[in-house]
């Protein structure tokens, strides 16, 4: 993995940031964007732009081919049976929503049960809130200290109620990769619906929907090279088929009467409106490049930084890290305090030196308060990110306790 | 140049369908829309022993969606469901030998994807 | 009016379809983009990429700046009283979707009438027919032969029982333009909601949601020069704040405990997860140009369009517009048919003079058959078409006839 | 250098708040968050014909937000309802005297902003 390379290819690294070279460490919560994603943007808007789907006209079938050929793409990628079971949608959250409203609120009732662990992110959290004024329950799975999953705890807790199991494949916060694999099995021998959020997985690693067995599979293009307002909910095509719409309109109809309709087949019919041509084009373009450069380095190359980093903080009297462990348990993400200092003075104060972190409850205020923190710094690598940088980073944290006098 | 799709038979057959009209207590009936033109052809079958025996449509649409199911009629008729299974599309399209744009295979396609839905719920049955 | 100048602002019209000049006549499904759209889009990408309002860094800052100045921007581009009533959607789908899940289902109940026209978009009757399984009726106001709404008959149809009038603001079918001010009076007299699908409207004439005084307007970005996937749902603040949220999940909430959460103030509490700042830039440059040129200019020219046009049509025997009149009521848009030949065929030998016309449903399946059509082909004038490509939309026309030996 | 913010004014408010705490009996309570890292601050008001005898915080959150909140409760305590009404974001950035970066005016205005809304509920009632 040519690290200099791929460097070349992020316009946005040339940028200062209070005189000193960005140091960019938020990708867990946007990546940034290679050239030929941005080219092929520009590209879609300056040659092909249109509607895709609703006219007979060159134009409109480009913009067509490109729109389902980026479907096509995106199946591959995650290794789904059918290219009709990619649903092109804004983001996660989009995608979580979608199960909540059009699956779990016309399927379960009072007394229902769903599963969840303690480490989701609010995507896969809020959501499923609203099926408590059904009387449907929700049931959160625990942790250990070193953040991984208590996986010796699933069977006592899921019941013959329990009729959606939803897990992170990999948590925001502590970097842990759950087992979804063996989660999924227990779902469904339990006769469970499976999803699983992978917003942090499906960017880092190779993610393959046929050997995880899941049923839903959510994530967001932004988060890996994508733009911005696409992302995928990957489903079963038998249980799309069953499921009701979600969004109504135009597009997702094959005929609409004053007072019925018919629904398009699925995907479709979960796609209502104009659709998002160029950001189709953009995820593709995105998978190319990580396919390029190929999922198993870039997991390889973020684990190394991350030991690279845990090791600098070791060194650093007064960091605390949220969940201990390795840079195998991390994968690229570290949370840490610095003692009596909040999240957002350690990256106030990073920010003077070009350094980017994220600070705050990162959209999991059940799992932070697991471990007793309100907020969290938090550092997170990509293919992108260089040695070098770290030791900025380092550098930064040292001031902040210059700073605050410790 | 492709408006050449557009050939003596393929309007003769918009204007005048051979195959047109409704059959009588069929064994098979399928409908299907084109969703983004709202187009939609009805194809019902009457079988005699697995063989079509007779077979007709009724539809909204372009030249092209019309014409095509019609002539796709006249290539099923008297044929067996299993040989009529086997036909792919590319073999349809071959057949009929009007070099459809790829911007209008879809149009072409309508009246074949209706029929293999009637085979299906034939076989189904 | 330059229009030359303006044409020169827009890469796509460079493009040959069919080794002829692009002729882009069907702006009404979506619009062509300017350079600077599209330079902003690269910009933000290549200078400015975070996700919003989610940590302490300089981009973060940016980010967040670029979104809420766009927020601010369109909410004076439609004369919102504030800011916070402008909230960012996919599309006017999604936006209609809002207001029917979120306001509708939650506060409408059996017995109680929605109020609709013929000549609504699917976009504004597909929503509201899943309010009918809670027992509400949909109604519809019809329209006269010219493509006006019936206005006399809304009083008649209005009852105690209708709680929502939603209406079209101009038809993307026959260009018709509804007194929209006039009907939000009788509906809030009535005690009803006002909802204005504002999809086509907003694109193309001065919009003053003071002045209309509805409650809701909906409208996509992606018909006005501005990229896909960002809309607009305007909602009038004591509403926004009193109604429940649609999407769950991150960012729009200020707390989250594992079994309930606090909602955040509108309008970011409809804008669940990543948000879409590409998009917002996008619109916020959409709105600076359309403003430069200025939106009466735009209409005015149009409305000449339509005039050559009609003429022209008026000359080929065959040509039989959907609903007949002068170009103060098609504003830029025209529907037709030619005898005997199918919208598809008239839309692909258009094509191959380089014309791109919309053909088939319009995706307003009800007032086509209140005319008695199944499909129609539709030509759609913008600020960038120039008089000649109406001449080469005419000679496509002739070659229609003779194709079909008419 | 924008770090100038963290005067050791600031460091020395947020290590050991002077108004830190409960009020008995407060006539007017008020709670809100900075939704995009979930500080909050909580303020409480005890009013003597309209003027308010004491008033004090509760919140987590970074030293800019908690140490501003403190100083606020400076200025205006021993103050009338009229008077403290009045004042706006930018008279109360001035009186406090402190650099706070753009990027930081969330968090300096958070307990003014609950301020305002615990005065707003004592005047509704
Ligand atoms: C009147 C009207 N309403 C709604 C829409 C739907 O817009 P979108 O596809 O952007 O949701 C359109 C455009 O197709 C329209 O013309
Ligand atoms: C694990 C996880 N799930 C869901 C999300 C939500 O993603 P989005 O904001 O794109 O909907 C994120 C990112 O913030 C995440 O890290």
């Amino acid at each position: 993995m040519d690290v200099e390379k791929i460097r070349g290819d992020f316009p946005i690294l040339k940028r200062k940031i209070n005189n000193k070279p960005l140091v960019f460490l938020d990708s867990a919560s946007t990546s940034q964007k290679p050239q030929q994603v941005i080219d092929a943007i520009k590209n879609y808007y300056e040659n092909h732009n249109a509607n895709p789907h609703r006219s007979i006209y060159t134009l409109c079938d480009e913009a067509t081919q490109i729109y389902e050929k980026s479907r096509g793409k995106v199946s591959k990628f995650i290794n789904a049976k059918k290219d009709e079971e990619i649903v092109f949608v804004r983001n996660t959250n989009e995608a979580m929503n979608i199960v909540a409203y059009s699956y779990a609120m016309n399927n379960l009732k009072e007394g229902d049960e769903i599963l969840l662990t303690i480490m989701e992110h609010h995507a896969n959290i809020v959501p499923w809130q609203m099926l408590q004024k059904k009387g449907v329950k929700l049931k959160f799975i625990d942790i250990n200290d070193d953040g991984t999953l208590k996986m010796d705890t699933i069977n006592d807790m899921i019941t013959k109620n329990t009729k959606i199991v939803s897990v992170v494949h990999k948590s925001n916060v502590l970097g842990t990769i759950n087992h979804v694999k063996e989660i999924g099995k227990i779902a469904h021998d339990n006769g469970s619906l499976f999803v699983v959020d992978g917003a942090q997985s499906v960017p880092h690693m190779p993610v393959d929907v046929k050997d995880i067995d899941c049923d839903f599979l959510a994530f967001s293009g932004h988060k890996m090279l994508a733009p911005m307002n696409i992302g995928v909910l990957y489903g079963k095509k038998e249980i799309l088929e069953k499921m009701e719409p979600f969004m109504r309109g135009s597009d997702m109809i094959k005929e609409v009467q004053l007072t019925e309709s018919v629904w398009n087949d699925s995907p479709w019919k979960f796609e209502a409106g104009t659709p998002n041509v160029e950001g189709a084009i953009g995820l593709s373009e995105a998978i190319d490049y990580l396919k390029g450069v190929g999922l198993d380095n870039i997991s390889g190359y973020e684990e190394k930084l991350t030991e690279y980093a845990l090791e600098k903080l070791n060194g650093i009297s007064g960091v605390k890290l949220v969940s201990p462990g390795n840079a195998k348990l991390r994968n690229g993400v570290i949370s840490f305090n610095i003692g009596g200092v909040h999240s957002h003075d350690i990256a106030y104060i990073l920010d003077e030196f070009g350094v980017a972190i994220r600070s705050g409850h990162m959209c999991a205020q059940p799992l932070l308060r697991r471990f007793g923190f309100q907020s969290v710094a938090r550092a997170s690598f990509y293919l992108y990110n260089a040695k070098e940088e770290i030791d900025t980073f380092v550098e930064g944290l040292e001031k902040v306790k210059k700073v605050f006098g410790k | 140049m492709s408006l050449e799709m557009y050939q003596e038979q393929i309007i003769e057959r918009y204007r005048n369908p051979v195959n047109i009209g409704t059959v009588e207590n069929p064994d098979a009936t399928a409908k299907d829309y084109n969703p983004s033109c709202g187009d939609d052809v009805e194809i019902q079958i009457k079988f005699d022993n697995d063989v079509i025996r007779d077979i007709k449509f009724q539809g909204h649409g372009c030249a092209i969606s019309q014409s095509s199911t019609d002539l796709l009629m006249d290539l099923v008729k008297k044929k067996n469901v299993k040989e009529t299974q086997n036909i792919t599309k590319e073999m349809f399209l071959e057949k009929v030998g009007i070099p459809f744009s790829p911007l209008r295979l879809k149009c072409a396609l309508l009246g074949f994807k209706v029929f293999k839905l009637a085979l299906y719920s034939y076989l189904g049955k």
